[in-house]
């Protein structure tokens, strides 16, 4: 086994393991860690699916915005905030044993065999040629995904707003 | 060379699958509104993945698998911050954040 | 927080004389006095605890009668004693023992004015510091003679 | 794919050299920092700084340093453990990182990415987290607040931060630090966005926790912000940390703006830390001077000012490219 | 003035005998007695017109408490003395704190000190005391805390509950200056509600003062407000010496004078420092410090101390003045002059500082007084009350200077308020240097042991932070039967928690900052 | 080993911010320009316990205070030392009288006191002589030979 494939091992190790910590942990601040972990993971298999200019993205807008984002909110409810018991341990066991029959018999039932055993061929995608994409034929899902966020931006700030002069 | 681990789809296909699953069972199982929103931040990554992968290994010839996880992201980005809004002013309003709890959204 | 183009400009202006400032200072000579390289020209009106003058007639011996008011006067019970014996030859007592709780002292010279026989002053000792608080109970007759076999 | 089998086989030496290197330097760059910030701070209150511990007080951080190891390693009864056990390591991560890919001199750099700059940016988040771990698992009030404001203040200045360096990508046409560097052969890009690096430096020393932005860790407010709780070795890996930034961020701001290594006479890599420091010795500077701004001045500084003039010199720029 | 509310007073309450009584040797111009049904009116009354209430002392005269009010006004020079037999078995009085807010604390201490209930007062709980202490400190007769009582005072705690969030400011805290602590409800960076917890610093100064003598008392006055020990002093000296009668030299009266500035100098520049410091500038701290030590050097040199300088004795001065001390403020007054434009360019216009300090903590003029705060934050929210005009003590009537108002009575103005002070002091100091005759600089005739007629008084000055009020009663014995001090720092601290609310903690520290308190004077 | 520890702990004192009354401001003082404490690496005022070695108790500790004082210091991590500045600190100084009940009479009573530094309050030069003293206690050696004192 190269070293290749032991980094990807891990990667894909750490990137289940977050997603468990995720769903699986009692506390919100470690469901938090356990995602940041995972996103992490997913940026790594970007890399070795020859895309880091997504894998920086994903670590850039997943793990700076989104996680950061929930933390805050996290932080900002916490210190008033007794946080009920999600699981027991009974449930966690059962539910993780439930995620990973129910991915097993997804994966072995249909991926397999829609999917054929395809090595990886050549790939030259450049950081440029998805902009080129967006401009070009994802123009309106771009234009829309724009329109998106700046209504969000303005919603949140309306939420904050309101939320402030409510009190 | 071409049998690396790395080198099959099934690998991260599967990968997705798990996200995809954990994700599930998160929102579901899950009693606050924050927890629900981490395990749908698990379920984006999934699809991410699955398209990136896709993308990849069946045509590589484009990139739109790629730009459609970049507009997920940008997705995700302008949802979480919606939900963070919403979450908070449900705090303000109610002392909690479970979501069992929320009978009422009218006002 | 809207801010009129006139005010941006004054506030940057305000900004950059405000890092005028500190740079001058950075190339100005520095203040400092090193204390244990360097010594500060302190007043000789320093209050340090007090010490026992010499008796102005007879040099050899301390000034103090052990009359007892500095003890009466002082606010806080500073000193503890001053005992004295009356020596052959002598109208009026010498202290044998001067014992001054420097610790609860307050420096308010009440003593030093007191005295009827101006043989208390404050001493200079300015940098006293030690490991016991007991080093600070000071007997000053003995320091007295003390500073008298030094001289 | 044949990338990366070479990168890790035959690359993977040069690397941990590198990142050898680069962990010698950061414990050097800090303690220089360190003492230069006390003497500059001496002197510029008209008074000595460290003296006594070696000539001219070199020894100084040393001695901290020592003494910070020295310390007995003291765990608060009430902390949650894993994150407060993790933050101070986590807060290394970006920075290591960020010197994998800053160009020191022409030849001087462990990994040329070509998505560099976006690492860099990329990790830095992670030392949010960090401090929002910190914050949470000391399970002190101060800690917690100063790490809320930490974040806040991070998301505001994130944002101009890469609004401003993107001009300048879309001059070079490149995401990677030495092609920038190289696209300054002739003038350096201070001259073409001299706006753009106003916002970048203010942004940065915000995103450093500096003076006049240093509410996350305010000390007439919140005694010692987000570090409260922590002691000894601890907190040196969070001053370490702290001074490391100030360092990358000038590193960047000189790779960007001021030409990175390049300069006439002298070695590249002299010129590049020449450069450095003395975006540092301002940082420093401002410090010195400046009080501390409040915490809703902080976000429409960035929210009101910096964000909208960024975006505008984006679009000047971009639209004068195309031109 | 006096003549009008007299008449006046009369006519609102029937059957109270108004005494005139003599101001210079009594420090107030009419004082009545009260039963505790017309307590509410008289308050009422001094209320309408304008008055402030200085302060509340408590005296126990074993057979019965005296609780006495001082009642005195902004804009002109009238003091009213109001008294309340209480019993000492059964101490009960109305409150006026919802007249006067200031009232609040003042009663609140006597509660703890002397055990008096206050009919109606929110709030009775421990100011000053710990737990601990199970007696009645300031009684003449030593009385037990009873057990009800004792749970009904009880020290502050906050309250725990789900949805508040309590943050400490202090006891050791890097902004509070010494061990104040202020319990601060917060509501994310907001603060819902503060409360100050004093009395980390109670070193029983008025218990002190009954067992000692005069003399013996005099080095606590320079301990109570470590920052200007020489107001303090001159306070009690001349309180002292009104009480006695004693003359003092006209030349020891202007060496007053001149230390008296400079302490008020050295004081605001520490205040400027500390303030910065608060506000996260710590060069300005290094630079006043190092002003600081040029006046700490001229004061060294006459009093052989740098910091509690216990300077003034009893009809005159420890010690004469030299030369070098004459040329030592006047170079530090050419210095001085220059170091203003300094801290100008440095602080004052720094637009940092002013988008920091402008419109944080605006004390109007009602709040001002209803809150009896004084000193440079009065004059800061526009009323140009300075003791040292209106009662000049030592040579303070024949000096020329300005009284500095400011007009938005925020923290900026208070700032302001503070630099012009500092430039009249320098003033003041240029004109003392200029008139200062030759002659002793002790009264020859002090008597060595002071035991002062019966009677009280009322004594005034003006520190750097506001007014002191000074109330003894002399019993003719050689120690104070009574001395209540009236401090600045604890009228001023009284107006923080109205202040605080609403503002983000980082206006809090700003604004408590802003109001230059100095803690064991608070705490006493 | 040992040693070079103790060389390194002696040379970087970073003291606690720790103000109670007067002496405070002397404290200040001497950390400012004119006496520069920064010179022997102790001018790093730190306001959290858990980051300083060293706790300057600068005045008179009251009963209400005490365990607030108790509980710092126990929030300091080892090796931590304790300098009574004052004599308010040292025996609860001039605040000390008959029927007093609010004042802890000597800090030694609730921390173990490293140094002591009279005075009321002592000099700046006092309190950088208790540091110099309180190095020579933690290296064993007296680095400078510093000034004599001046009875």
């Amino acid at each position: 086994m190269s070293i290749g494939e032991l980094i990807f091992l891990l990667t894909i190790i750490v990137t289940m393991g977050g997603a468990l910590m995720a769903v699986l942990s009692g506390s919100v601040v470690y469901a938090l860690m356990g995602l940041v972990t995972a996103m992490f993971g997913v940026a790594g298999l970007y890399v070795y699916l020859d895309s880091p200019f997504l894998a920086m993205m994903q670590i850039l807008i997943y793990v700076g915005a989104v996680s950061v984002l929930i933390a805050f909110a996290v932080m900002l409810i916490g210190p008033l905030y007794r946080r009920p018991k999600e699981w027991t341990t009974a449930g966690k066991f059962g539910a993780a044993l439930g995620v990973a029959l129910v991915t097993l018999f997804m994966f072995v039932r249909f991926v397999t065999e829609t999917f054929p055993r395809v090595g990886k061929p050549s790939f030259a995608m450049t950081t440029k040629e998805i902009g080129r994409l967006f401009f070009d034929n994802l123009v309106l899902p771009f234009e829309l995904i724009s329109l998106l966020i700046v209504v969000a931006i303005l919603g949140a700030i309306m939420l904050a707003l309101f939320s402030r002069g409510n009190k | 060379m071409t049998d690396f681990f790395y080198n099959y789809l099934h690998i991260y296909l599967f990968v997705a699958l798990f996200l995809l699953f954990c994700g599930i069972a998160g929102v579901v199982y899950r009693r606050t509104l924050i927890g629900m929103l981490v395990s749908m931040e698990l379920i984006m990554n999934g699809a991410g993945l699955n398209l990136v992968a896709l993308n990849r290994f069946i045509s590589p010839e484009n990139a739109y698998g790629m730009a459609f996880t970049l507009i997920i992201m940008g997705i995700a980005a302008a949802e979480a911050a919606i939900a963070l809004g919403i979450i908070l002013l449900i705090f303000r309003k109610y002392r909690h954040i479970e979501g069992g709890d929320l009978k009422e959204m009218k006002d | 927080m809207t801010v009129s183009p006139s005010a941006f400009i004054t506030g940057a202006v305000s900004l950059i004389t405000g890092l005028g400032v500190t740079i001058k200072a950075f190339f100005q000579p520095v203040v400092t006095s090193q204390y244990p390289r360097q010594l500060l020209n302190i007043s000789p009106r320093f209050r340090g605890h007090t010490k026992l003058l010499a008796d102005k007639d007879n040099l050899g011996k301390n000034g103090c009668i052990a009359c007892g008011i500095c003890v009466r006067n002082c606010p806080s019970g500073s000193i503890k004693s001053a005992e004295g014996e009356k020596r052959e030859g002598e109208k009026r007592k010498t202290a044998t023992t001067y014992i001054l709780d420097y610790t609860t002292c307050s420096q308010c010279g009440i003593c030093v004015e007191s005295c009827p026989s101006d043989c208390l002053a404050f001493s200079a000792d300015f940098n006293a510091a030690g490991f016991k608080r007991e080093d600070f109970y000071y007997d000053l007759v003995k320091e007295f003679e003390k500073r008298k076999n030094a001289s | 794919m044949e990338q990366i089998v070479n990168m890790i086989g035959r690359e993977t030496l040069k690397t941990i050299v590198g990142l050898i290197g680069v962990l010698v330097f950061v414990v050097f760059n800090a303690l220089i920092l360190t003492w230069a910030e006390r003497k500059v701070a001496g002197h510029m209150q008209r008074r000595i700084g460290p003296k006594e511990v070696g000539p001219y007080g070199l020894i100084q951080p040393i001695a901290d340093a020592i003494k910070l190891l020295g310390k007995e390693i003291l765990t608060p009864r009430e902390v949650d453990r894993p994150l407060y056990y993790l933050a101070p390591i986590l807060i290394f991560v970006p920075v290591l990182v960020s010197f994998i890919v800053i160009p020191f001199d022409a030849s001087l750099q462990v990994k040329d990415i070509n998505v560099g700059i976006l690492v860099i940016l990329a990790f830095s988040s992670l030392s949010v987290f960090s401090i929002l771990m910190a914050g949470w698992g000391s399970n002190n009030k101060y800690a917690l607040i100063g790490a809320i404001r930490s974040v806040a203040q991070n998301i505001a200045y994130e944002i101009p931060l890469l609004l401003a360096l993107l001009p300048v990508i879309m001059m070079a046409n490149s995401f990677s630090l030495k092609t920038i560097v190289e696209a300054q052969k002739g003038l350096w890009f201070v001259v073409y966005q001299p706006l753009a690096f106003c916002i970048y430096f203010i942004s940065a020393v915000a995103e450093t926790n500096r003076t006049p932005f240093d509410l996350p860790e305010a000390e007439s407010e919140l005694v010692a912000g987000y570090h409260t709780e922590y002691s000894g070795m601890r907190f040196a890996l969070f001053f370490l940390a702290e001074y490391t930034n100030i360092f990358i961020v000038s590193a960047i701001a000189v790779t960007f703006f001021l030409g990175g290594y390049q300069g006439p006479f002298l070695p590249g890599i002299i010129w590049f830390l020449l450069k450095s420091y003395l975006l540092v010795f301002v940082i420093i500077w401002l410090r010195w001077t400046y009080p501390r701004v409040r915490f809703d001045q902080l976000l429409n500084v960035s929210w009101k000012a910096l964000i909208p003039l960024a975006f505008i010199n984006l679009l000047i720029t971009g639209g004068l490219l195309k031109l | 003035m006096v003549e009008s509310i007299k008449t006046e007073l009369g006519a609102a309450l029937q059957g109270v005998e108004i005494a005139e009584a003599n101001y210079l040797e009594r420090g107030y111009h009419l004082s009545l007695e009260v039963a505790s049904g017309e307590l509410l009116n008289a308050a009422r009354f001094f209320d309408e017109r304008g008055f402030y209430l200085a302060a509340i002392v408590c005296v126990d005269y074993r057979e019965y408490l005296e609780l006495v009010y001082l009642f005195a006004n902004h804009a002109s020079l009238c003091k009213v003395k109001v008294t309340l037999k209480v019993d000492p078995a059964k101490p009960v009085a109305p409150t006026i704190s919802a007249i006067f807010d200031c009232a609040y604390w003042h009663e609140r201490e006597i509660r703890e000190f002397y055990g008096v209930l206050f009919d109606g007062h929110p709030n009775m709980t421990y100011l000053f005391l710990h737990d601990g202490i199970d007696f009645y400190p300031l009684r003449k007769e030593q009385i037990p805390v009873t057990d009800d009582d004792k749970r009904a005072l009880g020290s502050f705690r906050p309250g725990e509950g789900e949805d508040t969030f309590f943050v400490n400011l202090g006891p050791q805290h890097p902004s509070t200056h010494g061990v104040l602590r202020v319990v601060l409800k917060m509501d994310g960076e907001y603060i819902e509600e503060a409360q100050p917890v004093l009395g980390y610093l109670h070193r029983m100064h008025e218990k002190m003062a009954e067992n000692r003598s005069y003399l013996q008392f005099l080095p606590n006055t320079g301990r109570m407000d470590y920052l200007g020990p020489m107001a303090f002093n001159l306070g009690y000296v001349t309180a002292v010496e009104r009480l006695c009668g004693i003359p003092v030299p006209d030349r020891a009266n202007c060496v007053r004078v001149i230390a008296t500035e400079l302490n008020r100098i050295s004081s605001h520049l520490l205040w400027l420092g500390a303030y910065l410091a608060d506000l996260g500038a710590l060069t300005p701290f290094l630079f006043v410090f190092d002003d600081r030590e040029q006046i700490n050097d001229i004061l060294e040199g006459i009093t052989g101390s740098r910091l509690t300088y216990c300077y003034f004795r009893f009809g005159g001065l420890y010690n004469d003045v030299e030369e070098a001390f004459i040329a030592g403020t006047k170079a530090f007054i050419e210095r001085m002059r220059s170091r203003f434009s300094l801290y100008e360019k440095l602080v004052g216009g720094n637009v940092i500082f002013i988008n920091r300090t402008r419109g944080i903590g605006v004390i109007t003029k009602e709040r001002a007084r209803k809150q009896a705060v004084s000193g440079p934050v009065l004059r800061g929210a526009g009323i140009p009350m300075d003791m040292r005009k209106t009662e000049p003590c030592a040579a303070y009537g024949e000096m020329d200077f300005d009284v500095p108002v400011g007009t938005r009575g925020d923290a900026l103005d208070i700032y302001h308020v503070r630099i012009r002070e500092m430039e009249n002091a320098l003033k003041i100091i240029e004109q003392a240097l200029a008139r200062l005759p030759e002659g002793p600089v002790m009264a020859e005739k002090a008597p060595k042991k002071l035991k002062p007629p019966k009677g009280d008084l009322y004594h005034t000055v003006e520190t750097p932070r506001g007014e002191l009020g000074i109330y003894i009663v002399s019993d003719e014995s050689d120690k104070p039967y009574r001395m209540k001090w009236r401090v600045p720092s604890f009228s001023n601290l009284m107006i923080f928690p109205e202040l605080a609310k609403g503002n983000l903690l980082a206006d809090a520290v700003a604004i408590l900052g802003s109001l230059d308190l100095v803690i064991p004077e608070i705490d006493r | 080993m040992e040693k070079v520890l103790d060389l390194a702990r002696a040379n970087s004192i970073w003291p606690l911010t720790f103000g109670l009354a007067c002496c405070a401001i002397e404290m200040m003082s001497s950390a400012m320009s004119r006496f520069d404490l920064d010179r022997f690496g102790a001018g790093v005022f730190r306001a959290s316990p858990r980051q300083a070695d060293l706790m300057i108790v600068t005045g008179t500790v009251t009963k209400k205070m005490a365990p607030v004082l108790t509980t710092l210091y126990d929030q300091m991590p080892s090796p931590k030392w304790v300098i009574a500045m004052g004599n308010c600190a040292i025996s609860g100084g001039p605040f000390v009288f008959e029927g007093q009940y609010n004042v802890i009479e000597g800090v030694d009573l609730l921390v173990p006191v490293d140094v002591y530094v009279p005075g009321c309050p002592p000099r700046p030069e006092g309190l950088l002589e208790g540091f110099l003293k309180l190095e020579e206690k933690i290296t064993g050696t007296r680095r400078f030979p510093g000034p004599e004192s001046r009875w």
